[in-house]
């Protein structure tokens, strides 16, 4: 019983403590364990003390089969990748050169050494190039009265590391990928999800990458505030501006309605009128937070990005742009 | 990881009545004063939170029941309107949203309760026209009310 | 498990699943069993039966069988946003891990935790939010820092 | 407006949509007009007489607000003026994002695109599959609600959603206790849960 209870205590719960009650059969008692509380207070203690062990990649722990992944991952993105190309698109190069280190550390020579794998390089390219063009062409498309900034700050958020690797995360992206370090640097990610869409792009056509862009990032953009993405430090000026050139009197903003202005939380609206007619009202806390909101305001309903614009139709993918497919193939040649 | 040292360190302490408080200390830890360590303390604890959570369940439908009225009764006042006659006029002109959809309504889309604001009053005068009759009073009916001839 | 003592969460659902297209959030499944072990045989039922077809049904889901000597045979599902999650099959019979097995697969993945509401929005008004000075016609006095009120 | 809602009811309990449009500067003058007029028909029957006649108390007057009383077929053109603008509006698809009231799972929902809703049952649909709700009550965009009497038809209004999730509600305890009988009952609920994300909300433009 005594060599059971070291036994049991000292090896961790998994796979040893099964072989542990195996081997000491002759020992196994049928009480109540006893020895676990304790144990389980020494492990918590000694976790505490340790902190939390580094994280393992996944293809490192049991149960990995890496085609049966891929082949899976395409499946359940309903996309037909070309096997070749979608291992490809994983494969980093700062993972060949950790590898090809290891391996002449281990003591092959370099010829044989070498891996022969390619890496994303071109297909991050690709991919970038695609998703850039496509999402573009597609804002435009869209958002016609969006001025280029505003499309450049839209496109930039959306191909932008933090967006990109949140979608990555949750598409398993990272699972598959092959880099040096674990967990994935941010960089590498977004690298490698761009490498993804590169190869779909090579795979089955850019119409169907642009569905696959339509799907995961465009949908990130679903309850987002225009100036969320494009920080405008000075709206009143960019209001002007648009309004110049489009031809329309110059704006002018009035106090239409205050409470409270003697307390705490005063409240005011002001209104922007042009050509004496309401061009957007906006509130605030003082009279200059009110004007820069309602400038804001209607900056919003100049571009049609208003709140309450016709929803994206996600639904159907029966009409493409035609623009991003000329693109995409000018893109690829 | 080979602790040598560690199985000098587990040694029996009696009976394992462990588990059982942990199940019900787990559920008193973020009780205040003593009944969030002290077992016996905390059993009649947690009974008790135990019995509320099943009961609010229930009264939970009653008090946001109360709350979407209250709400509907403010925006309907603004439009001119006591909650019963905004009410019984949208039943009777067989508008069957209910009152949590109304007070959403009443919060998010001020214009569609407006416009159920107003239908509910059309429905109003016209219960009114009705039975007043053109402005007589019904046969048989005599009001103290001066009909100024 | 009071409202208060137990943590809780918002309605919502990995990377706006459904409004493109549906992605089964499961990606992969192991089944632990033993080989001949008594509280195992429902598993080894449903690995003889049942476990292609499911595998066949779902293309996106990679389901790995591995034996080892084991008493307590379980599931390890592993959902898309990295959540992983541990069901017990002991002593089940072959039709309570099929249904377990469709239902790890449906679900998201989200830990299962009080939700505070059932409904997400993302755009709560339409024609805007109601404040006191939606219903009120504009006023014809002169509006001013200088007077505290507005009527 | 307000004129509108208030004359042609008799025809409009016939119908089974309801339309009401809100354009805002339309609606405050109506009130405007038509409020007063019928204030002065009814005092300038009552003030015929010098005043000193009978005094005003509160018997004077009904007890029950006035009524106004508005021509019926000034009242069914207006009605068709503004069932013919929304026809308009929603076939030149100059409306925004709508919302609808649908009544699903014995429960009114607001809902608008890309919204998630909990259902508190399972449904007979599996993950993935569109499905269409068709008991709506309600219709709305910024500029005009169509309001059901008690539902849309279903070839005006089209709500789809997918189910997207099947699972399980967490584990509530359920908990009976009876002090001093010794009476304690004690048991985990856990019930089946649904989640669907509503895809769209079209409207056709055949309203009557």
């Amino acid at each position: 019983m005594a060599s059971g209870i070291a036994g049991r205590g000292v090896l961790t719960l998994g796979i040893h403590y099964q072989h542990v009650c195996r081997t000491v059969l002759l020992t196994q008692t049928r009480e109540k364990k006893r020895w676990m509380k304790a144990y389980t207070l020494l492990m918590a203690r000694l976790r505490k003390v340790e902190g939390p062990p580094p994280p393992k990649p996944r293809s490192q722990q049991p149960n990995w089969d890496y085609h049966a992944e891929v082949e899976a991952f395409s499946a359940r993105l309903q996309e037909k990748f070309s096997v070749d190309l979608l291992k490809t698109a994983f494969v980093n190069p700062c993972y060949i050169r950790s590898e090809e280190e290891r391996r002449s550390m281990l003591g092959l020579d370099s010829n044989v050494a070498a891996l022969n794998l390619k890496d994303n390089i071109e297909l991050q390219k690709q991919g970038l190039e695609f998703t850039r063009g496509f999402l573009t062409d597609w804002c435009k498309g869209s958002y016609p009265s969006l001025p280029e900034e505003g499309v450049a700050a839209v496109v930039g958020h959306l191909t932008g590391s933090e967006v990109m690797c949140y979608v990555a995360r949750n598409l398993a992206v990272e699972d598959l990928t092959m880099s040096a370090e674990f967990p994935v640097p941010d960089d590498v990610l977004h690298g490698t999800f761009c490498a993804v869409i590169g190869a779909l792009c090579e795979s089955s056509g850019p119409e169907r990458a642009g569905l696959f862009i339509r799907d995961f990032l465009i949908t990130q953009l679903i309850g987002k505030d225009l100036f969320d993405m494009w920080t405008v430090v000075n709206p009143m000026g960019l209001l002007v501006e648009e309004l110049t050139r489009r031809g329309v009197a110059l704006p002018e903003p009035r106090l239409i309605r205050s409470a409270g202005a003697s307390t705490v939380l005063p409240l005011y609206f002001v209104g922007l009128y042009c050509d004496k007619r309401l061009l957007a009202e906006g509130p605030g806390e003082t009279v200059l937070a009110a004007e820069e909101e309602a400038a804001r305001v209607a900056l919003r309903k100049l571009y049609g990005y208003t709140e309450n614009r016709r929803p994206q139709d996600f639904s159907a993918p029966r009409q493409q742009p035609p623009a991003p497919a000329t693109q995409a193939l000018s893109s690829s040649s | 990881m080979v602790f040598l040292t560690l199985s000098c360190w587990i040694r029996n302490r009696g009976p394992d009545r462990y588990w059982k408080v942990q199940e019900v200390l787990k559920n008193a830890r973020h009780f205040r004063g003593r009944k969030n360590r002290c077992y016996s303390l905390a059993v009649r604890a947690v009974r008790r939170a135990f019995v509320y959570a099943t009961k609010a369940r229930k009264a939970k439908r009653r008090s946001m029941r109360t709350l979407w009225i209250s709400r509907i009764a403010a925006a309907s006042r603004e439009h001119g309107m006591k909650y019963p006659v905004l009410i019984s006029n949208l039943v009777k002109s067989s508008v069957q949203v209910n009152r949590r959809v109304l007070s959403d309504l009443a919060v998010t889309e001020p214009r569609s309760f407006l416009s159920l604001a107003k239908l509910a009053r059309a429905r109003q005068q016209e219960g009114f026209c009705a039975a007043l009759g053109n402005g007589k009073e019904p046969p048989g009916v005599f009001s103290r009310i001066v009909q100024l001839q | 498990m009071t409202a208060r003592g137990t943590p809780s969460r918002f309605l919502k659902n990995v990377l706006q699943n459904g409004v493109g297209r549906y992605v089964c959030q499961l990606k992969r499944m192991s089944l632990i069993f033993s080989k001949n072990g008594q509280s195992s045989l429902g598993a080894r039922n449903f690995i003889e039966e049942g476990v292609v077809d499911f595998a066949k049904k779902n293309p996106g889901t990679v389901v790995y069988v591995s034996p080892q000597p084991c008493r307590i045979p379980k599931i390890v599902a592993e959902y898309l946003n990295g959540s992983v999650r541990e069901e017990i099959i002991t002593n089940k019979t072959k039709q309570e891990i099929s249904e377990l097995v469709t239902k790890l697969s449906d679900q998201s993945g989200l830990d299962i935790i009080r939700i505070r509401k059932p409904f997400h929005t993302n755009s709560p008004s339409i024609q805007g939010q109601w404040h006191p000075f939606v219903n009120r016609p504009p006023s014809t006095d002169p509006i001013g820092p200088q007077k505290s009120q507005n009527q | 407006m307000a004129v509108t809602l208030q004359g042609s009811l008799v025809e409009i309990l016939r119908k089974c949509s309801r339309l009401s449009s809100h354009l805002r500067i339309p609606v405050t003058k109506q009130i405007g007009s038509s409020f007063p007029v019928t204030a002065r028909y009814q005092s300038s029957k009552s003030i015929a007489y010098p005043s000193s006649y009978i005094p005003e108390t509160s018997l004077s007057r009904p007890p029950w607000p006035e009524v106004s009383i508005v021509d019926p077929e000034e009242e069914a053109k207006q009605h068709q003026a503004i069932v013919k603008k929304v026809n308009n509006l929603l076939e030149n698809g100059e409306y925004g994002r709508l919302f609808a009231v649908v009544h699903f799972a014995s429960r009114q929902w607001k809902v608008t695109n890309e919204d998630l809703i909990l259902i508190e049952n399972h449904i007979d649909a599996e993950c993935g599959e569109r499905i269409r709700l068709e008991k709506v009550l309600l219709v709305g965009g910024e500029a005009f609600t169509l309001i059901g009497r008690p539902l849309l038809g279903r070839d005006l209004v089209r709500v789809e959603a997918t189910v997207i999730e099947k699972t399980e509600s967490w584990p509530m305890v359920h908990m009976r206790f009876w002090k001093r009988h010794r009476y304690q009952r004690k048991r985990i609920i856990i019930q089946p849960q649904t989640v669907l994300r509503i895809n769209t909300i079209e409207v056709a433009p055949r309203l009557t």
